[in-house]
């Protein structure tokens, strides 16, 4: 069998890299989430902890295609995602407002409710930053995605649909 | 026995330094390789040293912190060359 | 008026039933006399250790179709053949199916297969390319059972089987994962990291497990893999040193060749515990790596020898069928290797 | 005495990291093309930085950062072929020819 014949004219997606990525998406998600848990209080932040976790299903739509990945991933999910972190981080600027402190000014929370400063912190850091962050990473890739041209995006529906019924 | 006057962290911070020294010699291959994935490959292993680099400093320096970024970097580095690899190869439909 | 006749491929699918159906019914329609030729591809063959089990799920499915063809079909003419094909040899991607069923097709004098349009030959191996393309490039008539099909585009999320088993070892990888990066002892990181865990197991368990989990082989694939890893290392420093001395030579004593391997490992896991293995190993490089073949480029004569003689191929083998399955002839002396190139350079 | 045993040990392991991270980048510059150049890039360097990420666990010894260092010394392991086999098939689809000794021969340099 001839080189040309073997490498077929289909473009399929790689097999190692598709199961490289399965393999280590549960553990950089994982990692996503703990860095934006722990962004009060370590150096890391949240903002990585929110790239991290939009990198992971960059990740798998690099490996498995875009298309799987979108269906995978709701749109409705994704923007979710977002205004839920501005409405925490909103929300929780507010309710400093509304104790007589400034805007995001946590003592506020201390003086009212006892508890330690670090936790208005937390709710900022995962609620406010690491959902915006990961939201709009992914948001961003599928728009780019999406509208690279518009002629391709209807001439790629048919060859899309096969490849959603090729890969696994 | 430990030789007098060199401690754990010089010995870190000198091994960086061969390393930042090794993977500036990757810039060659990077600016001439004549095509996109000599670059790309070029790319990726300044990347590999770009990890290492920063492990060692996290020794050397004591700030067990640049571990995250280290860890970071990798995945960062990873996605890029699977990402680049697909892109270069012009096909209908290929993400 | 001769005897219609059709060949129905068959696998485990949720669509397999219904597909028969079709097969019957629209034969029925077309003439008066049915000959329905059911047939599994195997893929494996049979006296290898991980193929006797599916030929009994093959034979099994069979005669399961048999039945349908025959409730279906009341009392309408119609006869039934079954046969398993590929016994005698090593079925790969979608082509070498396509041209098993043409043989089978030329044999029996068939000039209609009636597809499912879910077909996937063997339960673990995934089909790469569409059949329906390779059964055009062969020049065989396909129809496809137009079937209901639930989840068409869930193939990224798995078949939703054992959906308990994956969701389960998950759980327990990602929260053992979050307490390693934290700190089992304090009760902040216990709870968020049974929250986390909850999180990644119900969005990722079906990407990350698509194969059929085990639930006493795949603990000892596990340690069988504990085994494979420092083996892997020691070739890995053997094969590295000899490389350093190639290429810090002056004279660059190299000979790159592009060689084509066709390696007994099916499947996602495997293949890639292979291809990462064989790319770790310096002095050879996985280029493609689509279901079983394998287009290596190897840099020098010596880790190409390596390669043939197929000893990690052997260690994958054990890790994921265990002992007796890695006692098999190496791809040398099956015939499994190929240089390419040279000719056409 | 155990303090200079792991002095050494650490010693010895960078000095094996970096000749393979040397070794690594002098293939990257010396070797004929791509896919010859993508071997050193995935394996040597692999190797050189396993070996150097083994070091800085070695010397940090037992605390949190050390499972840092070996999750990242795991996490290198398992991309780093990956992404080299990425690379090199993005150089077949774009119908890049190896260089073979024939090749040479004939005064084509790729």
């Amino acid at each position: 069998m001839s080189q040309t014949d073997s490498y077929d004219d289909t473009y399929t997606e790689s097999q190692v890299i598709m199961t490289t990525v399965k393999i280590i998406a549960p553990f950089t998600l994982t990692y996503g989430m703990f860095m934006s848990l722990h962004g009060a209080d370590t150096p890391g932040g949240s903002f990585q902890g929110g790239a991290i976790i939009g990198v992971t299903v960059l990740m798998l739509a690099f490996a498995f295609g875009i298309e799987p990945t979108r269906q995978w991933l709701k749109n409705s999910f994704v923007v979710g995602l977002v205004t839920g972190g501005v409405t925490i981080f909103i929300a929780t600027g507010l309710a400093t407002m509304a104790l007589g402190g400034n805007f995001l000014e946590y003592d506020a929370f201390s003086e009212t409710f006892g508890i330690a400063h670090y936790w208005g912190m937390e709710a900022i850091e995962v609620g406010g930053v690491a959902l915006i962050v990961a939201g709009v990473v992914i948001t961003l890739f599928f728009a780019t995605a999406a509208g690279f041209t518009p002629e391709r995006r209807s001439r790629g529906t048919d060859s899309l649909d096969r490849e959603v019924s090729d890969d696994d | 026995m430990i030789p007098s006057g060199v401690t754990v962290e010089e010995v870190f911070l000198g091994a960086a330094a061969l390393f930042v020294v090794l993977a500036i010699m990757m810039f060659y291959r990077a600016v001439a390789g004549p095509t996109t994935q000599d670059r790309l490959l070029a790319v990726n292993v300044l990347g590999t040293n770009t990890v290492v680099i920063l492990a060692l400093l996290a020794a050397g320096l004591d700030e067990p912190w640049f571990l995250d970024i280290a860890l970071i970097y990798a995945l960062l580095n990873f996605l890029m060359a699977v990402a680049i690899s697909k892109f270069t190869v012009e096909r209908g439909g290929v993400l | 008026m001769a005897a219609e006749r059709v060949l129905v491929p068959l696998s485990d699918t949720v669509t397999v039933r219904q597909t028969v159906g079709y097969a019957v019914q629209s034969g029925l329609e077309r003439a008066d006399e049915l000959e329905v030729h059911l047939v599994v591809a195997l893929p494996h063959e049979a006296d290898l250790i991980e193929g006797q089990q599916e030929t009994e799920a093959a034979k099994e499915l069979l005669s399961k179709a048999a039945n349908w063809v025959r409730e279906d079909a009341g009392s309408g003419p119609i006869t039934v053949e079954t046969t398993l094909l590929g016994t005698d040899e090593y079925l790969f991607g979608p082509r070498d199916f396509a041209s098993a069923f043409d043989d089978y097709a030329r044999e029996h004098d068939i000039e209609l297969v009636v597809l499912d349009p879910e077909y996937q030959p063997g339960a673990t191996a995934q089909m790469l390319q569409s059949i329906e393309r390779e059964l055009d490039a062969v020049g065989l008539a396909y129809d496809e059972a137009p079937v209901e099909r639930p989840a068409r585009h869930e193939r990224l999320v798995g078949d939703g089987t054992e959906r308990f088993d994956r969701l389960f070892a998950l759980f327990w990888i990602s929260y053992g994962f979050y307490l390693i990066l934290g700190d089992p002892t304090y009760w902040f990181d216990l709870v968020t990291g049974a929250a986390v865990a909850g999180i990644v197991s119900v969005s990722l368990a079906h990407i990350t497990f698509t194969f059929p989990l085990d639930r006493i082989q795949s603990p000892i694939r596990t340690l069988r893999f504990g085994l494979y890893v420092p083996y892997l290392i020691w070739e890995i420093v053997k094969a590295n040193l000899a490389i350093s001395i190639v290429i810090l030579r002056p004279s660059l004593p190299i000979d790159p060749t592009m060689t084509r391997l066709n390696a007994r490992v099916r499947g996602g896991l495997p293949l890639l515990a292979l291809a990462n293995s064989i790319t770790l190993t310096p002095g050879t490089l996985v280029v493609r790596g689509d279901d079983q073949r394998l287009i290596v480029h190897t840099l020098i004569p010596s880790a190409r020898e390596d390669l043939f003689d197929g000893s990690l191929e052997r260690a994958v083998r054990f890790v994921f069928h265990g002992r007796e399955a890695a006692a098999i002839a190496s791809p040398r002396e099956r015939g499994d290797t190929e240089i390419l190139g040279g000719d056409e350079q | 005495m155990i303090e200079s045993i792991r002095f050494w040990a650490i010693i010895v392991l960078i000095a094996f990291g970096l000749f393979f991270t040397f070794v690594s980048a002098m293939g990257v510059l010396r070797l004929p093309d791509v896919y010859a150049r993508a071997h050193t890039a995935s394996q040597a360097d692999t190797l050189g930085a396993g070996l150097a990420l083994a070091a800085v666990a070695l010397a940090l010894g037992w605390q949190h950062a050390t499972v840092y260092t070996v999750l990242l010394l795991f996490f290198v392991f398992i991309t780093n072929p990956t992404a080299a086999h990425a690379i090199a098939r993005s150089a077949a689809e774009s119908g890049i020819d190896p260089w073979t000794k024939e090749s040479e021969e004939e005064g084509e340099t790729k």
